[in-house]
């Protein structure tokens, strides 16, 4: 094998899916050492690709080469074999098991009929210090933060020697420090001569990281580049087939009464641990305020306390003066708060009832949805087109199960239904997570657009980029508590990251 | 309606169809192998239930608790909850009806009986709201509960008719006040003194109920929310704890006027039992038979029923063991269930008629 | 409550136990492997029922009464592997509601043995009387004061069963197959994507389950009735499915709480030898069991922790 | 042996007597439904059963059966005979009371008749034993037999039937016995064999030697622990109900019966039909007609206490002794 063989060649790779070409005669070629990025907006057909190439999904059309040799990788297993490893979008993780286990799960070692566990926790920890990915063998991975359970999944590729490996939107949930993490572990990983295919959303980490970029718009190769030899904007033109905007246009804020009035918060946690530690925090009227925070601060214990979901223990919230402290969702939500959840799977939508159901999820129990008890499906349907066109939802009909649509439309969705209900106060949390620029910059500006009629908004997201271009004030958690309190011009990563970590404690002036 | 004919797509329907004469094909060739005569019983089956007026109207009274314990899997289902306690909301509902039929004297015929069903299906959904409860408010899982409160059922409700409604020196209770019947006598005459009466029309009514109010209202609404997802019907504000247990409430409601109809309608007294009737159970056959749809339900009450009552008449008529028609009815429901299967079946006349239009 | 009695009394437990542990280890290996079976119920009639023509067969073919109950029990095993395959076709194969393929079975079970036993026995509706098993003494073992008469005089079923909990236990934390057993159950495209055939092992969970639950139903002809009836099964594959609920999926727990079933049941029987008791309504007494358990659920802490893909088909495609 | 489906339901084509012989030729019908114990429930049914297809075989009379399944059934399947023009329809237990009297006052040019249970109707006959008198007799038996002074007895359901055999029975303990203690278990449930084996260890732990068991199918659990206590060298017995149960459970653990003669009943109330001599009303089968008692053959009971059994017979015929019902 000569140094120019890619040691993966996909040739005119076509899938189908009842409907839709997700691959449309695709061609892509991996070298080795080399990371090479895959981009795309909301369902191109990355995923589908990757799929492919695992081994979970038959093309209709193509063939696939590696190291110059062509293979049919009809199985997960037989990918294994080639030594292609893939971390998913959504980890494959057992939950109740340890990372040991997850690690040797379908090829452990074995002493008699047992299983070696001390061996198999051995080989963990070699492959984590080999490549420097810290985890505790024996932790459960119920227990474990989002990046640990990420290093587990690539612990796992390369337990199983895999040589190719692939990364299908790895950083969209880890914090920015997990993510500089993971940009570390990616090059050592090249550096030991490993191969990477790497999907994400993130231009900024296509161009700190990847060597090559191909672009697929509606299942076609638009490009193929070297990272080099382009730039952010060229590469979001290719991907959307308009220029984009990276820099959010907003007039500066205008911030008005105070809506938001959080004191000395403090819930605890089934174990007795205080999530949440006397937090104060405020937004007023005209302003978004930005929670940065590395995950597992406080930051969803915090929203389900401000939406009802969660009991606290002392402290008050107010809402325009108003005490909604423990108050049920309900109550809280008709005092004037809107809440887009982190899970739009879990918390967002009910997946199998229909679009239109959905968009009245919170409301179906008001007139006009409703009268006598009785629902009147006219106006609910009514208003389901209406938001579906007003937020260009992308769905076949209004009779369409949630399930069925794409995650970007599910998030607009979402929003459409939330800003809907003219709240005073919108709860945003990680709205873009998983979005394609396209999408992100549009859910953006639904925020902005919110800010500027007067609304306040609490943006809490894991994206520092987003933090900073979004907030006109950025409030950073930390164990519990709001730790200090900063303006977006005023500060930068470096800054924003030293109080996340909580070494520093800056208070906003305006904070007591 | 629209919608609600939808719920019966037109492939969902003839599946049901082909699964229903599979399972009738398969029971007869298991009478083959055991050296009976398959058209025979099967005539002799058909010609019970539907050959004279008197059997026909006992097949009808045999249908009627089915549906009712057929809705009431299929109402909790939808709500995400698994009622496998029909049978002792069944008896609950049963001794409550007993005891207000029995107990309360002197009170008119249009308050008495009335009041009689209503304490049925009151103490029907209290004893499920129990197992409702158990589960919102403990995280006990219904499956357990309704498994031993099916048991407590039965020891209760014959303590109650031991300790206060016995007729003397029998296994059974006093009549009930003729003030508390349901019964049509002028029809039962009319069809052979087979034992109809007026929970057949309010059994069916329940089933229209059922479909209004889980797509018509918003209390229905909710239930189908939590049903469907728990997590996101509490973040849209509803009080799922509650809902869980209003769907068992109703639930248990149709189970208990099933079995209020059987003293107020059919036998006018209430057996000390030494095991539970079996009624709750066949609901739940009932229910997938029906797909857990209140119409489908009906239908599937009807097969039911047709089925069991028949059965006497095929092992009269043809010697035929009646346990034959549990196989076919076993054998509809894994059709019906495994839709796989029977579009396999039927794949060679899909593929020949509907070639061009699949593809 | 001296503590002779307390021996019989759990003497008498371990008997009325068994076939609930059988029955409800054999739900916990299907279970794990994500794939619901409510039709234990009917694997216990089929095995009860099997029991009750390989013994009598046997016994007829000139064997001893031991030995035809262990051909009894072979035949259990068989034949509960082989009824639980329609319930994996169905549930596996052709993605049917679980649930629903677990009622048929219960279905198929009471219907077709009934049937069977009459073509078989001259139209009767209970098969003929055969010897089965009797109480085993360990020897030496027996003799040990309390603790022989409690543990070593059983059936040898009692034996086998707290044997297969161990067993079972073990398969399933410590051995490779019981990780990708649980691995299918809790996420079966994780188990998939390393290359753990998903199906394949469902199908081996639901078999186990059907040979453990035919095993059970054995139990209760060979120990119990003699025979095979309608109802020989009546109520006790469900309670086991409570047993598997309440031990929260785990062997030694199911183990648990089939013992605590027996011992309840065993309690109602020993509170009637008591003068007072006859001023406590029977029903009161027969109610005892159940009220217990519902008690103690309510009383133990924790929601029950169901395998997380429990009742799903796996379907590699779906998003 | 694999089936003959004849059995099940007797023939269906009259004429053929079943079991050949000179049998004269009836046009007669005798119909009988059993409650949900069935006609294998080694118990009345197939007593009664038993004795249809001996009237069969003796009369040509063509005789059939309906198990029911439930409760509800019991109507339909009286009907059925009943409208199918049958002579005679049997109702077999005291469950099918309501139902017969319902159907009896619906048909009143039908003839019905029942078991354990007294209908009044002037198309009813009605045949009840004195249970209480051939439980006395048993009670006797194990009064005298007992090593440990201690026996007991286990029910099905509490009803006041059941109630019958357990108060006659602990009557004949006390009389020749009036030390001994008699425990008293009911499972409550009549086809349930687990609760029965479950009942009988609790008692047999507790230091009783003897078991009574007037519990159907149920008994049958009574039976299995005994036969493995024996088996494991502990003494122990059962007295058995309805019929001899020595023949189905063996000489081992059967120490005797209290055999109620429904067999005899139905025969001679059948074949009152058959000659025309049928007449309704109650009829209550005691020691004094044979319609209860201790089986023929006694193989485990020794003469001196089958002569003291003779003794309290008499006394008993005589009314010397009154023996309790409830
Ligand atoms: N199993 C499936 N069945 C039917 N359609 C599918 C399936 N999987 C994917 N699709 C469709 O194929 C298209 C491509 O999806 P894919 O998941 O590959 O997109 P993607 O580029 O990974 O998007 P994202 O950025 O949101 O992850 C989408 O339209 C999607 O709806
Ligand atoms: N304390 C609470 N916590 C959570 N949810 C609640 C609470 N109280 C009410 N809800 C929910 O708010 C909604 C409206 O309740 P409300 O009682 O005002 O109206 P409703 O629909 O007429 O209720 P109902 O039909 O029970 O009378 C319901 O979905 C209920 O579940
Ligand atoms: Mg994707
Ligand atoms: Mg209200």
């Amino acid at each position: 094998m000569d140094a120019a063989t890619p040691v993966v060649e996909l040739k005119q790779i076509t899938k189908r899916f009842p409907g839709i070409v997700a691959n449309d005669s695709i061609s892509l070629k991996l070298h080795k050492g080399e990371i090479h990025a895959l981009l795309g907006e909301n369902g191109a057909g990355k995923s589908t690709l990757m799929n492919i190439l695992f081994g979970l999904y038959q093309p209709e059309e193509g063939t696939i080469e590696v190291d110059g040799k062509p293979v049919a990788i009809d199985s997960p297993n037989r990918a294994i074999e080639l030594g292609i490893g893939m971390v998913h979008q959504h980890f494959k993780l057992v939950q109740p098991f340890t990372v040991t286990e997850n690690i040797v799960l379908g090829s452990e070692p074995r002493k008699g009929v047992k299983l070696d566990y001390k061996k198999a926790a051995a080989e963990v920890k070699r492959l984590s210090e080999q490549y420097g990915l810290q985890v505790n063998p024996d932790a459960k991975i119920q227990d474990i933060s989002v990046g640990m359970q990420q290093r587990v999944e690539i612990i796992k590729t390369l337990y199983r020697g895999a040589d190719i490996l692939i990364f299908d939107e790895p950083t969209a949930v880890l914090t920015p420090q997990e993510i500089n993490e993971l940009m570390d572990i990616m090059k050592r990983l090249v550096a030991e001569g490993k191969s990477i295919i790497l999907i994400t959303h993130k231009l900024k980490e296509i161009m700190h990281i990847s060597d090559t970029v191909t672009i697929i718009r509606r299942g076609k190769v638009i490009d193929t580049v070297k990272t080099s030899e382009t730039t952010p904007n060229e590469l979001a033109e290719k991907m959307v087939g308009r220029s984009v905007s990276f820099k959010v246009d907003k007039a500066p804020a205008k911030p008005g009464k105070v809506v938001l009035d959080v004191k000395g918060l403090t819930s605890k946690n089934k174990d007795g641990i205080a999530a949440l530690n006397g937090l104060s925090l405020q937004v007023k009227a005209g302003e978004i305020v930005g929670i940065a925070g590395v995950d597992g601060n406080g930051q969803s214990e915090l929203i389900e306390a401000l939406t009802g979901l969660r009991k606290v223990d002392s402290g008050s919230v107010a809402l325009l003066g108003k005490d909604i402290t423990n108050l049920s969702p309900r109550h809280v939500s008709e005092a004037g708060v809107s809440h887009i959840p982190e899970d739009r799977h879990k918390h967002g939508l009910v997946l199998d009832f229909s679009m239109s159901e959905n968009m009245v999820l919170e409301t179906y129990y008001k007139a006009p949805y409703s009268r006598n008890g009785f629902l009147n499906y006219d106006a609910i349907n009514e208003q389901a087109k209406s938001l579906i066109e007003r937020f260009d939802v992308r769905t076949p009909s209004i009779q369409t199960k949630a399930r069925s649509l794409s995650g970007g439309n599910q998030q607009k969705a979402i929003i459409a239904r939330e800003i809907d209900k003219n709240p005073d106060l919108l709860i945003a949390a990680q709205p873009t997570r998983g979005l394609d620029v396209g999408a992100i910059e549009f859910v953006q500006q639904q925020l902005i657009a919110q800010r500027d009629q007067g609304k306040a908004v609490l943006l809490i997201s894991f994206e520092l980029d987003e933090i900073m271009n979004v907030s006109d004030r950025i409030a950073v958690i930390y164990e519990g508590q709001i730790v200090g309190e900063v303006l977006p011009e005023e500060t930068n990563d470096q800054e924003l990251g030293l109080m996340m970590a909580g070494s520093t404690v800056k208070k906003g002036a305006e904070h007591g | 309606m629209a919608n609600f004919l939808k719920l019966f797509t037109k492939d969902s329907f003839i599946l049901a169809i082909v699964a229903i004469i599979m399972g009738l094909v398969l029971g007869a060739l298991v009478m083959l192998l055991g050296g009976y005569d398959p058209i025979e019983a099967y005539g002799a089956l058909f010609e019970r239930v539907y050959g004279d007026t008197y059997n026909f109207g006992e097949a009808i009274r045999e249908m009627t608790p089915l549906i009712l314990t057929g809705l009431a899997f299929s109402f909790a289902a939808r709500a995400g909850l698994f009622n496998i306690g029909g049978e002792g909301q069944f008896l609950i509902g049963m001794t409550a009806a007993s005891v207000v039929a029995i107990q309360l004297k002197g009170l008119p015929a249009f308050i008495h009986a009335p009041l009689a069903v209503i304490a049925g299906a009151l103490f029907g959904g209290l004893w499920a709201a129990l197992a409702g409860y158990l589960k919102a408010k403990r995280g006990v899982n219904e499956v357990i509960t309704c498994i031993m409160l099916n048991w407590i059922g039965l020891y209760a409700a014959n303590l109650v008719i031991n300790r206060f409604m016995l007729l003397e020196g029998q296994n059974r209770s006093v009549d009930i006040q003729p003030t508390a019947s349901i019964s049509i006598d002028w029809l039962s005459q009319m069809m052979g003194n087979a034992r109809v009466h007026w929970g057949t029309l309010i059994a069916v009514a329940a089933a229209v109920f059922f479909y209004i109010f889980l797509w018509k209202t918003k209390q229905g609404y909710e239930l189908r929310s939590v049903g469907f997802n728990q997590d996101a019907s509490r973040y849209a504000g509803m009080n799922v704890d509650r809902n869980i247990v209003k769907a068992m409430f109703i639930s248990g409601t149709f189970a208990g006027l099933a079995g209020a109809f059987e003293v107020l309608g059919v036998f006018h007294y209430q057996s000390v039992m030494a095991s539970s009737p079996g009624t709750g159970f066949d609901g739940i056959a009932v229910a997938l038979i029906g797909m857990n749809n209140p119409f489908g339900v009906l239908l599937g009450a009807v097969l039911f029923g047709t089925l069991t009552y028949g059965s006497a008449g095929m092992s009269f008529a043809a010697d035929v063991p009646p346990e034959i028609t549990r196989i076919v009815i076993g054998s509809i429901i894994f059709f019906i269930a495994a839709q796989g299967i029977v579009r396999w079946v039927l794949k060679p006349f899909y593929s020949k008629r509907k070639k061009e239009k699949v593809l | 409550m001296d503590l002779i009695t307390l021996g019989q009394i759990i003497n008498t437990t371990l008997v009325f136990a068994t076939a609930l542990i059988f029955a409800s280890l054999g739900g916990i290996f299907s279970e794990r492997s994500g794939v619901t079976n409510l039709g234990i119920e009917g694997l216990m009639i089929f095995g009860a029922f099997a029991a009750a023509i390989g013994g009598y067969y046997a016994e007829d073919a000139g064997m001893g009464g031991t030995a035809a109950a262990w051909v009894g029990v072979l035949a259990a095993i068989v034949f509960g592997v082989i009824v639980s395959l329609i319930h994996a076709v169905a549930s596996i194969t052709f993605k049917a509601d679980q649930v629903i393929s677990g009622i048929v079975i219960n279905f198929l079970a009471a219907g077709s043995t009934l049937y069977l036993v009459k073509l078989l026995f001259n139209g009767s509706g209970e098969s003929e009387l055969i010897q089965g098993f009797n109480k085993l003494n360990i020897p030496g073992l027996t003799d040990i004061p309390f603790i022989g008469s409690v543990f070593f005089n059983a059936y040898p079923t009692t034996y086998l069963a707290i044997i297969l909990v161990i067993a079972g236990w073990y398969v399933l934390y410590k051995t490779p197959f019981g990780l990708r057993l649980r691995a299918v159950g809790e996420h079966p495209s994780a188990a998939d994507t390393v290359g753990v055939k998903v199906n394949r092992l469902r199908y081996i969970g639901v078999m186990i389950s059907g040979a453990l639950a035919g095993l059970g139903g054995a139990t209760i002809t060979l120990t119990t009735t003699g025979t095979f009836s309608h109802n020989t099964i009546s109520g006790q594959g469900y309670i086991a499915i409570a047993a598997m609920i309440f031990g929260k999926w785990n062997p030694i727990g199911a183990f648990g709480a089939a013992v605590f079933f027996g011992f309840s049941q065993a309690i109602r029987n020993y509170v009637q030898l008591f003068a007072w008791s006859q001023s406590i309504p029977q029903e009161i007494i027969f109610m005892l069991p159940y009220l217990l358990t519902i008690i103690v659920l309510v009383g133990a802490v924790g929601r029950s922790s169901a395998p997380a893909a429990l009742g799903q088909p796996y379907d590699p495609g779906k998003r | 042996g694999c089936g003959n489906k004849n059995q099940g339901a007797a023939t269906e084509n009259g004429g053929q007597a079943a079991g050949g012989g000179e049998a004269a030729k009836s046009d007669v019908k005798i119909g009988m439904v059993t409650d949900v114990g069935g006609v294998n429930d080694k118990s009345f049914n197939q007593s009664a059963w038993e004795a249809l297809e001996a009237v069969q075989t003796e009369t040509g009379a063509e005789v059939k059966y309906l198990q029911s399944k439930s409760d509800q059934d019991y109507d339909p399947n009286l009907n059925q005979f009943i409208k199918g023009g049958y002579n005679l329809t049997w109702g077999i237990g005291f469950n099918l009371a309501n139902a017969i009297e319902k159907a009896a006052k619906e048909n009143p040019n039908s003839n019905l008749a029942i078991i354990d249970s007294v209908v009044d109707a002037p198309n009813v006959k009605s045949v009840t034993f004195a249970e209480n008198e051939g439980s006395f007799l048993v009670g006797v038996v194990a009064g005298k037999m007992t090593k440990t002074n201690k026996v007991g007895f286990v029910g099905g359901q509490d009803s006041p039937l059941i109630k019958r055999f357990e108060v006659g029975f602990a009557a004949g303990v006390k009389a020749v016995n009036p030390n001994a203690e008699v425990v008293v278990n009911y499972t409550g449930a009549f086809d349930k064999p687990d609760l029965g084996k479950a009942a009988a260890a609790t008692i047999y732990n507790s230091g009783a030697d003897i078991i009574f068991h007037a519990a159907g199918g149920t008994g049958t659990g009574v039976f299995n622990e005994a036969k493995s206590r024996v088996k494991s060298g502990q003494q122990v017995w059962v007295i058995g109900v309805d019929k001899d149960q020595s023949l189905e459970f063996g000489d081992d653990v059967t120490l005797t019966s209290m055999v109620k003669r429904v067999d005899e009943a139905v025969k001679k109330v059948s074949k009152e039909v058959v000659d025309g001599t049928f007449t309704p009303g109650v009829e209550t089968l005691s020691l004094k007609d044979n319609g209860v008692g201790l089986p023929e053959t006694n193989k485990n009971v020794p003469q001196d206490v089958l002569d003291t059994v003779e003794e309290y017979k008499q006394k008993i015929i005589k009314g010397e002794i009154t023996v309790p019902a409830k």
